[in-house]
């Protein structure tokens, strides 16, 4: 059987096993080396790999990109941990104007595989700063690319097809699924930008990325039991899409709900539903309707249950896109 | 500073002009990267506390704010081990630091906070409910800064020295003579936005004081990974007035920020003053400390608790035993409140953020609330 | 007869009313007093306030905001001028985790009036950083107002608009247009939210805000020529859209393209796709259309006219759009 | 440094141990906020260039860059005049910063320049095509390099400073004696990036050499806004070994560079050299000057001109006019070069920028892609 991971665990082992397979590849960040990170994710790296390839740095987000872009222009594989997603943002000149920029501005010269992992999302009780999901800033970002993983067996093995990759990648990390369980195998079942089908569904398509995909999975459940046939679809990749997946699923169940937990307004559900309907005007039979959080700053820990999309959210638009 | 009764004739010889010429002496004295102190760890008086006197009445009104802060820090760890607060970050070790530097500014100085400040927040007048709201995870910030004159603090680090000096620059537009203090971690002095504000402040020559309390940590990391030389040094790269001041000595923390204050008040120019202080607990309430320091380093710093020390000054100046017993029940009643207060915070439904976002009618603000009041009410199936 | 202005002079006569008309106003950016700013938006102001309201700033965009945050916490009104689109990321933490939530932060309780005007676009040959459209980052964070104004008229009443407005803002300023000369009224026909019908159409409706309103003009033209009737929106307000003018042109025209010069993937088309689809799904006759730059960083000016979208990419959609 | 002809017997004197002493001995003195010179703006020796002596052949070299280095700022910016370029940034005033540093250093040595080091990249012997490239419109950048050791440069100020640090990371990590340049102006000094590469060069002792040009103007915003200090105090703020030089004495800059580059190979930390010029011309082809500087301080500045200053020395030491002529004619024959090579080169289309943005396939570009070669190709009706 295959051995059994948290979440944080197998990225951990996805950056051991990156580690131990190419010496160029090197890990920085607050407070990653001595304490493993805030949420252990780098633990006993540094006593294994040394503090020279796990390196604390100074507390300044754009120095951490700006000199993981120096080392990777050295020929190092840089792969930064930002300590929060809402700890990205002083270092999002040096990702969109340098590290997004850098290959095209050089005319293909030069390569930055920098990986920068970022633990995303709310739901875990945290105060401010500490549960945001800005994926639709980096997704909107051309020189870009964007996973997020959702269980223990895709964040083992995207973490090292992050890595492999020479373009720089935005790798989100569900904080409040680091503890969740599951198998790891030995070889990625995928490549890093393909969309897992979960579940088909003839009636609807659930959307979902990171940790919104188990909420997704509970909803499509919940709607069996109504006597619906509701599939569900892992993202994934957020930049590019798998639109080939989606459009399939779109053709197939004529009804897509996408579910993220970043504001709906310009979030990456506005993108699919666009993307979507350009593509499957005739096939789909209700608008593609987006369930994310509202269009505010992210509210203090006592609301975030109300803000988040929730089961019967979910369920809320399956009933409105059936309703069309 | 609010009326504080006199147990003691005090004999308050500390004058600006004497701590200026010792200041300035020390500049040429090579040995002057030691912080200023007045007050060793035994409570005993240094060299400079002795050539100067220290004011006794003080240090009992600092020995209070202490008492009552240490007291405050240790219900709310307690408080959230119960489960009654999301989080808490400890201040404790650095009470002296805290207290000394925001009695030596005048009432209508504006503060801005990082999030470690409790003892500040205290002295100025802020109740346990108002501090603890957010750590409650009922809201994002306690207190109305109008009142009393603290901003909320902001959780991104090093942010709010920027906006302390662009309020100073405010200040210098409205004539005034207030002087702005910011607060910010040894950690949060590798930022760029901190470094833009010292440079900022310093090409502007604008009211503001940078005080940093080195508490040594920035969670697992050490000062020495986040700079090279002592951060005080930073100052006249800069070109702000530096001090370098025992953090845990809450007499010369008040001394050194009462002489900062008074160049900056006169428009010469800001100042940056690093206080040498240690977080004697964890980060916060989820850290394991043990994971990344040493027990010995802990007690080398437990040996100069701020507390004890001016609790020894006081009593070798002959204050009473009743004193502290009368303020150890005082602490006792604080706790209660703390208690309390924290029990009664309750948060509100998150139809108030819908309020609180803009300040103008926003359509989608509108109709997202409909459909938060509408599921909130069970309108939708 | 009313006068004319160019459109970045009539910025600057906004700017000049509104300082005068408040004295809290307060005018600061890189070499926007002696200069009077790159594009001389702010020529004059220093020599008519004063440099100590006028006001030239060191060289830190971070700085810029995080200052101008704490002069409106003094009871200020700064409007801080970015000297190029591709400048204001140094500044993206103070705007996204400050300027945008510290209303919401502080219960209510402080406001923070800050107008960030920000030249725009491309179509100048310019060299690289200085072409950027990125209009979507602000529209997706919750907190801000995004404006865009295209002709002098609307960019003299929309600044003064915006310096009233208490919430911040974000200008944006169309820099190929800054030399269009056009009517300037007394007074503003439009809150500053509200979108503007310049052509109405039956077969299709073309969106755009800023600088390629003139392209959608030319184009909706063009294809009246062709016997088409096409109509054009000014959105003028990015966030909020103004989705009540949105639908109803959608409504009347069953067809609807979003023209804009940022990426397509993730830009505002298509928010403004995903909330038409949703609102008027029986009324569309064709999915909604986006014409936008390509997914690339901003190209060389020698590549720039193949990259931005013109009357002939526009006309292409408005064909695709009729042909479903 | 390529082969250059003696034309003079060379006594090369100035020793990086000799230079060192003084160097060392200026820091005691409070005299030394005055910029280091070797040759005054007459072309003479002084004390110190006395004392050290001075190599001719050296200064031949640097004279002759620097000649031919203006002349590609003449005929670059009478290009754009014309219309064959979209926008020139003019490097003269500042050609003995740029030499003076840049021939101190090893051919490996990394470079990350700003946007204003024309001379610094000739030396490197970079093409006037790879030069011009990109101010013709026609790409973002121009050179390769991993055949010159000098970085493409950002336009976005002050961000190459960090990439430079992180890559001297590697360099460190590759236990590799090479050292990294980085140049940038004093506007760009105040951004926070420039001073987290400051502060994190010095805390982990990084191979790095800040070099700013200081010419006294950030377009139309004098030195003094954007600071309360020389920069080159800044230094000593973060840990750095601190440099202040004439700017505009070849010679002293590159002795200043050649200690301070021996310094940090050897492992000692980062160094940062505050080079005092002037940009005799305005900001860029679109600037006008005169709207926010003096007639006079230009011609003040005009005085100091690090051309003529060395040419003098070189004549008085007796170097003939042929030579003089020799190079006249050599500058003449690559002003030919600079204006064919400017107008030789011709844009490539929209798909290469399809092809360089990522390295592996990607789908959106790929659908992009084909939809504008159908345009491009006119497939589109
Ligand atoms: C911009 C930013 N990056 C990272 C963090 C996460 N973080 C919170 S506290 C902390 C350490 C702060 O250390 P220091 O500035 O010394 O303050 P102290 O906690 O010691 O009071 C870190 C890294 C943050 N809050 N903000
Ligand atoms: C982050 C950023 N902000 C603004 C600009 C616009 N800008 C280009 S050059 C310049 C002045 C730079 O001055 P300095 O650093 O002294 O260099 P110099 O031009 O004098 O060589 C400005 C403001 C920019 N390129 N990057
Ligand atoms: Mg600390
Ligand atoms: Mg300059």
């Amino acid at each position: 059987m295959a051995p059994r991971y948290a979440l944080g665990a197998a990225i951990n082992a996805g950056l051991r096993a990156a580690m131990a397979r190419d010496e160029k590849v090197v890990v920085m960040g607050e407070d990653i080396a001595t304490l493993g990170g805030v949420f252990r994710v780098t633990d006993g790296l540094a006593a294994e790999f040394g503090t020279e390839r796990v390196v604390d740095t100074p507390l300044a987000e754009s120095g951490i990109v700006g000199t993981a872009i120096g080392l990777a222009l050295r020929g190092y594989r840089p792969v930064c941990e930002i300590q929060f997603d809402g700890f990205v943002y002083p270092a999002f000149d040096q990702i969109v104007s340098q590290l997004a920029k850098m290959r095209a501005r050089s005319q293909g010269r030069l390569s930055l595989p920098v990986v920068i992992r970022i633990p995303v999302g709310g739901g875990i009780g945290a105060v401010e700063h500490h549960s945001e999901s800005n994926e639709a800033y980096f997704a909107h970002t051309a020189g870009l690319r964007v996973v997020s993983c959702s269980n223990p067996d895709d964040a083992f093995h995207m973490i090292q097809q992050a890595i492999a990759s020479d373009d720089p990648v935005i790798f989100y990390e569900p904080k409040r699924r680091y503890w969740d369980k599951g198998e790891v195998s030995d070889e990625p079942t995928r490549s890093l930008h393909e969309a897992a089908v979960l579940r088909e569904g003839t009636d609807c398509t659930l959307v979902a990325h990171g940790p919104t995909v188990a909420t997704a999975l509970a909803a499509a459940a919940a709607a069996t039991e109504d006597g619906f046939s509701v599939g569900v679809v892992d993202l994934r990749t957020i930049s590019p899409l798998d639109l080939p997946t989606l459009r399939k699923v779109a053709a197939e169940s004529h009804r897509v709900v996408v579910v993220h937990e970043a504001s709906t307004f310009l979030g990456i559900g506005s993108e699919i539903a666009a993307a979507i309907t350009e593509d499957c005007f005739y096939e789909l039979e209700a608008p593609v309707l987006r369930v994310g959080a509202y269009n505010l700053p992210y509210p203090p820990a006592h609301m975030e249950d109300r803000f988040l999309p929730d089961v019967d959210r979910i369920l809320e638009a399956v009933d409105a896109s059936l309703s069309f | 500073m609010s009326a504080h009764p006199l147990t003691l004739a005090a004999d308050p010889t500390v004058s600006t002009a004497d701590l200026g010429s010792l200041l300035a002496a020390r500049q040429d004295d090579p040995a002057s990267t030691a912080p200023f102190q007045l007050v060793d760890e035994n409570g005993d008086l240094t060299a400079a506390g002795q050539d100067l006197g220290v004011d006794l009445e003080l240090a009992q009104v600092l020995h209070t704010d202490m008492v009552l802060a240490r007291r405050l820090d240790h219900e709310a760890l307690a408080l959230q081990r119960q489960g009654e607060l999301h989080l808490w970050i400890m201040a404790w070790g650095q009470e002296a630091a805290q207290v000394g530097s925001i009695r030596a500014l005048r009432g209508d100085d504006h503060v801005f906070p990082s999030y470690r400040e409790h003892a500040v927040l205290l002295c100025r007048g802020i109740s346990p409910a108002d501090l603890l709201r957010q750590w409650r995870g009922a809201t994002h910030s306690g207190w109305d800064p109008a009142e009393s004159h603290v901003h909320i603090n902001s959780l991104v680090l090093g942010t709010q020295t920027l906006h302390a000096t662009g309020y100073a620059a405010g200040v210098r537009l409205d004539r005034s003579d207030e002087v702005v203090m910011t607060y910010f971690g040894d950690g949060a002095a590798s930022q760029g936005d901190v470094n833009e504000a010292l440079n900022w402040a310093a090409a502007g020559t604008l009211p503001v004081v940078f005080f940093c309390q080195n508490n040594q940590w920035a969670i697992s990391t050490p000062t020495a990974t986040q700079m090279r030389t002592p951060l005080h040094v930073r100052a006249a790269g800069f070109g702000l007035a530096g001090y370098h001041v025992d953090g845990n000595d809450a007499l010369a923390v008040h001394a050194v920020t009462q002489h900062a204050t008074a160049r900056v008040r006169a428009g010469e120019g800001p100042a940056l003053i690093e206080a040498q202080t240690y977080r004697l607990a964890g980060h916060s309430s989820s850290d394991d400390p043990k994971r990344y320091r040493t027990d010995d380093e802990l007690a080398g710093w437990q040996a100069k608790d701020p507390i004890t020390r001016l609790e020894r000054l006081l009593r070798n100046a002959g204050v009473s035993e009743r004193h502290f017993s009368d303020l150890e029940a005082r602490a006792d009643t604080f706790a209660v409140e703390v208690r309390e207060q924290a029990k009664a915070i309750h948060g509100e439904d998150l139809a108030v953020v819908f309020e609180h976002t803009y300040a103008e009618p926003h359509p989608v603000m509108q109709s997202e609330l409909a459909q938060h009041l509408a599921r909130r009410d069970g309108a939708v199936a």
